[in-house]
């Protein structure tokens, strides 16, 4: 399909001048959303996003979705036991996330928010190394570098610019990869996030842009960020924006793929927004039901992304009984495996509060850091 | 006389200003139905509509830019700043607008904003979540910047922030939100302390150790420890850092020859450099010893299980206390 | 025209709910740009946008043009001579200027940047206000309540939250009065303006965005800011945005008027981009011949807004050779005003530095006042 | 030996780094053709190309963002804010990302980003175009700071600052970017004196006269005036202020006895308050008076006419000096 909204949009006044022409199609808004799965488990066709799996890579989706699911849910747990300090759920965002993830290549590059514990789990991160940062041992702590798998970043929006950069790095090195970077509904309205879309466009950086909109920022409706369709904020920065269904693994992947591959194509950023839905609490300290009716959940449980994988797998027979078992157990083990690991997460040291500050030397510090030394030694007698 | 927590003073203190000037607003992310984050701005809302009580878009320097443009309109917005941590995309409107403008305006303009900051760390938050960064706005020319320690002062300074026709900033710490006080709700904003005055919360002969916002509760801890010792600590809540009070520094140093500065804080460049440096300069004679700093440590604030050893304790406290006193 | 351009972005995704519709429609590409007055002075017409004016209004408006042309010349000329410190010219930009500002009511506000000496002039601030600044005696210092007009703001950008928050202080205020923002081209790329627009869209603020294009933020070309037309920006904030051409006076006024009325009437924010020229240096302090070919300020020079205006006036007997010597004169005692009251400005006492910073009391800094005093007070003798 | 500025110094170290390590970048607002508004990053473009000189978009916080993400890939950006008051737009990125993520990384990400920053004033200019923002930075775990005076120093330190694997901010006095001397384009970087190290530029034996940046050329003015008086100051250009070179102040404050601290930058929380309250707990019974500060105001930088009122002269660092000695 070519004379797709973009085309469209082009006609209209983006000026397509020497730069390679973006090939992702923005959707018309009827139907607004990218689905290949339908809430009831149906897989339907969409004419530009399409995508062919093996049934092993079906399977292999919905076993994501169910051991992400389950090492939220043992983490949300653990916060409840006193175990973490704080715990951000992904529950409901689970097929945005491993749809996403699963688009990646291992020589793509991922920057999170504080809630992509699916798309870390797609990346090969050990879950326990999420879990040190909410227990409070390490504000992150892992290489980066490992799995292509940046660190978390808190503050709203500003790993939307290192992605940019990053990206703009693969471009300088003529390296065939991509970049892409989360962020929540609510990020949209941060001025780096903005300024992420002028770089990259500008710079015409290998970066997709993915928005989970779950409808919520903490308290806030999506609303109190924009008067439009999020996917729609491309549009004033030249480059494509797309509306997925969030919840629809196979529609996730496919939209992210593509976009991915646009941009290793060198045809530039792309906005992809996942219309999904923050089904738990903002973070375990967060209390829902003071802002939002319970009815807007329960109107969402039916669009559950990991009971539809679950509903088409066994509707079309490419999962059985043993298959479930099987996850059953896995998942089982899985959140055994969190839940000790994270029991016997060792706290730091006291003097590593100073260590990893600086590569290089600063005088100053060491001096503190022997002072404090002498100090903890002086109640070394006492203990 | 009632029991109120500090959150609820601050939030008191809102209500109070809110039915006494109609020109008073309240404005930040998620200030509204949920009452923000630590509930300071409960019920605000509700009482007094949507139009007065702002639930943001997610954007600082947004939330400080249109409150700026509010009060050249007449408004007296009150901005909150989820967590200390996050005022820094907010930093530029501060710093060169909101700090700024009035001298720009040869005074013909004023900016009554108040930016409330929960501030400190002690609650085993993850990053971001803990930091002390009052130095950033006392170093400011144009903002006055001011700490409250208790539920009383919370009431009383949030009015008084808030009747300044200057930019405030007020910080809030978060680690004594439910530290609880009584109130005695007949007394009005002429019975309280001035603004930016400082005050002897304990009187001592020893030693004067000077704090505010989170750590006067542990300077008064150490000086019950240290009592029991024989040693006097004099306690001085130093309440606003912005302009500070030096009248009340100086009598209490030239009283007892020896000052311990603490905040939680990086001591490098931090308050406790300035009162250092202004107190020696202005006592010199009367000091027996350097004006000893107890702060956080150099570094980024640390993960949460770090903490307990990255603030200053009574521990800490009282180890430059001695070191002051065997100088 | 109700079919255009804006009624087909409301189609494809434009959430209009319970909003009111945007009444400004942004123009299409072809012709991208709205144009009242040719080139060449002819008065063409415009299926959006038309403007019934009397001759004696026209001629004021070419009036504008001339003395605030004049004005700017005579600055450049005493900096030129040392007598201002630096000037920004708005050379080749009145028509932007006093188009827009001309089109605002008394009790509308203005927040300009650092350039709007047209604007300034069609509120009735003295220049001698502006070249105080630009001496450096103050940083501004007028009231700017005195004819609703800002301070100048230098930092780029930041002025558009001000103006926002100014519309949302309008609207609590239920007063009928509309809020213009100035910026230019390169402004558009900071988080702030952004935020501005979200802010303004999301509150449905009375403010008018008005960037003038002038092609270059010092030596960067637009490009360097966007790949898209700067007007369609606001296409993905959910408000119109129309490209107007901003050598034409008639145009920019029109344009202008209409986006300020539908502020008033609650229809919210409108982008109104003023595609125009910078035809001097970025200040008296650049050089352009480094990074731009004179070519291109030929050829703007054919689309002068000052010719093409009087061109118009000649052509259609609107004014005679009597009225353009009278304006002459007039420009003459303009000039002579500001060259006079610039020369004559007195420097600031030493000990003013303190003042204004603070509305109350600052012991401290009353404390290094009078430090500051007693020092001066030491070289009495030596003087 | 050839003559250069200070502005041609920093091109040259820039051109040198750029050579010697592909993975060096430059990129600002105007950096590319016009050479940056102070002409530092004159040519560059033109010989290293539109990708390794990059002229970004006007917005700050996209500077250094994409920087970080750009250094995470590798490559050792050296980023251009045009003048001090321009970047707090960019003060998140640089205060929670750009001085936090290594910490956050447990050392496995290194960030070798300089920002480069034009400072202070004197050169006559609107608002917001003579900042000393230094204090914030300084204040900032995470970051160093350093301040060159002199053209063989910015030759140096530029180099310096790009081969750390630390962000570095790099101040550049922009009223002395005109100054010459001599530069023996032979030396290299291991001839240097090291970054982090504080220089004694004047011998003297009565009192310590420490400075940095545009403020040394105007304390050695005051030396010399001194002299002619029979009083001999040391003058100590501190170079790095963060990390601080302590051993080099306490051994000429423990030579002269006492000290005052000069800068542009308001006094209150200015550099000069961690100056006097580290010296003076180091140094205390060495000290015949307290530690005296000179430094610009407590307001916003002031308007040009102004300034040399504003700005610390030899006069005003001379009375300084006089107050010491005679304490
Ligand atoms: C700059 C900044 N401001 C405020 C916060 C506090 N905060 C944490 S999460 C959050 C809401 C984020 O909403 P959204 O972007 O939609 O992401 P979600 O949490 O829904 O995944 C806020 C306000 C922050 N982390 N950073
Ligand atoms: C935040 C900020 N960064 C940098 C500057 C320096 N600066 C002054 S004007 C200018 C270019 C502005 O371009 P544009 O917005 O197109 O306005 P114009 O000058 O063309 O009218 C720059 C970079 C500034 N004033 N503020
Ligand atoms: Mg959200
Ligand atoms: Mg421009």
């Amino acid at each position: 399909m070519t004379d797709s909204a973009f085309a469209d949009q082009a006609a209209r006044g983006f000026r397509s001048s020497d730069r390679a022409t973006p090939l992702v199609r923005p959707v018309s808004d009827e139907p607004d959303l990218v689905q290949l799965l339908t809430p009831e488990g149906e897989r339907v066709h969409h004419p530009d996003y399409d995508i062919e799996l093996s049934d092993e890579e079906l399977r292999g989706l919905y076993r994501d979705l169910v051991l992400v699911r389950r090492v939220d849910t043992e983490a949300t747990a653990l916060q409840r036991q006193g175990e973490l300090g704080i715990w951000a759920s992904l529950l409901g965002q689970e097929a945005a996330q491993v749809g996403s993830g699963r688009a990646l290549r291992e020589d793509d590059y991922a920057f999170p928010t504080y809630r992509e514990h699916g798309v870390a789990w797609c990346r090969g991160v050990d879950p326990l190394n999420l879990l040190g940062l909410f227990r409070g041992v390490n504000h992150g702590g892992w290489d980066p570098n490992e799995k292509n798998f940046h660190l978390y970043t808190i503050v709203i929006g500003a790993q939307t610019l290192h992605a940019t950069g990053y990206a703009m790095g693969v471009q300088k090195d003529q390296a065939e990869s991509a970049v892409i970077a989360y962020f929540g509904d609510g990020a949209t309205s941060q001025g780096d996030v903005n300024e992420a879309f002028i770089y990259a466009s500008v710079f015409n950086a290998p970066v997709v842009f993915f928005c989970q909109n779950n409808q919520w920022a903490i308290s806030e409706p999506i609303e109190k960020q924009t008067r439009i369709p999020l996917y729609q904020r491309a549009l004033g920065f030249g480059f494509p924006g797309v509306r997925v269904d969030g919840n629809d693994v196979l529609a996730c992947l496919a939209v992210t793929k593509a976009a991915l591959q646009n941009a290793r194509e060198g045809s530039g950023p792309t906005l992809v927004e996942a219309y999904t839905y923050r089904m738990g609490a903002h973070t375990t300290s967060d209390d829902p039901t003071r802002y939002r009716l319970s009815d807007e959940l329960e109107s969402w449980k039916l669009k559950d992304p990991v009971q539809r994988m679950k509903a088409y797998l066994s509707r079309n027979g490419i999962a059985d009984q043993a298959f479930f078992d099987a996850l059953q157990k896995e998942s089982d083990e899985l959140a055994l495996h969190v839940r000790k690991g994270c029991l016997e997460m060792p706290d730091p040291e006291p003097l590593s509060v100073f260590d990893h500050v600086y590569a290089e030397e600063h005088p100053l510090l060491a001096e503190e850091k022997e002072q404090f030394r002498a100090y903890l030694e002086t109640f070394e007698g006492s203990h | 006389m009632a029991q109120i927590t500090l959150a609820k003073g601050i939030n008191m203190g809102l209500r109070k200003a809110m039915e006494s000037n109609p020109k008073v607003l309240v404005m930040g992310e998620d200030v509204g139905k949920l009452g923000g984050v630590f509930r300071v701005t409960d019920g605000l809302q509700k009482d007094f509509g949507e139009d007065r009580v702002i639930d943001t878009p997610l954007a600082e320097s947004g939330i400080i830019g249109t409150a700026i443009g509010l009060a050249l309109r007449g408004y007296r917005p009150v901005c909150e700043i989820q967590f200390d941590g996050f005022v820094y995309p907010a930093f530029d409107q501060i710093v060169s607008q909101l700090a700024k403008m009035r001298a720009r305006a040869l005074g013909k303009v004023s900016l009554p904003v108040v930016v409330r900051i929960p501030v400190g760390g002690g609650i085993g938050a993850v990053e971001h979540h803990s930091e002390s960064n009052e130095a950033y706005f006392a170093h400011t020319a144009g903002l006055k910047v001011v700490v409250c320690s208790n539920p009383v002062d919370a009431y009383f300074m949030t009015q008084q922030a808030i009747a300044t026709d200057d930019p405030v900033i007020l910080y809030e710490p978060k680690r004594r939100y439910w530290e609880k006080a009584d109130l005695d709700e007949s007394l009005t904003l002429e019975n309280a302390t001035p603004l930016h005055q400082a005050r002897v919360v304990r009187e001592g002969t020893d030693i004067t150790v000077a704090a505010y916002g989170p750590m006067v509760k542990t300077a008064m801890e150490a000086a019950t420890a240290a009592a029991e010792e024989g040693k006097e600590i004099e306690v001085v809540d130093l309440r606003s850092l912005s302009p500070l009070d030096m009248p009340t520094l100086r009598a209490s140093v030239e009283k007892t020859g020896r000052l311990v500065v603490v905040h939680e804080a990086p001591t490098f460049l931090g308050m406790g450099s300035e009162v250092a440096a202004r107190v020696t300069e202005q006592c010199f004679y009367s000091l027996e010893a350097p004006v000893m700093r107890v702060g956080g440590f150099d570094t980024p604030y640390p993960p949460s299980r770090l903490e307990e050893d990255y603030l200053p304790d009574l521990d800490r406290i009282l180890d430059a206390v001695d070191r002051s006193l065997a100088f």
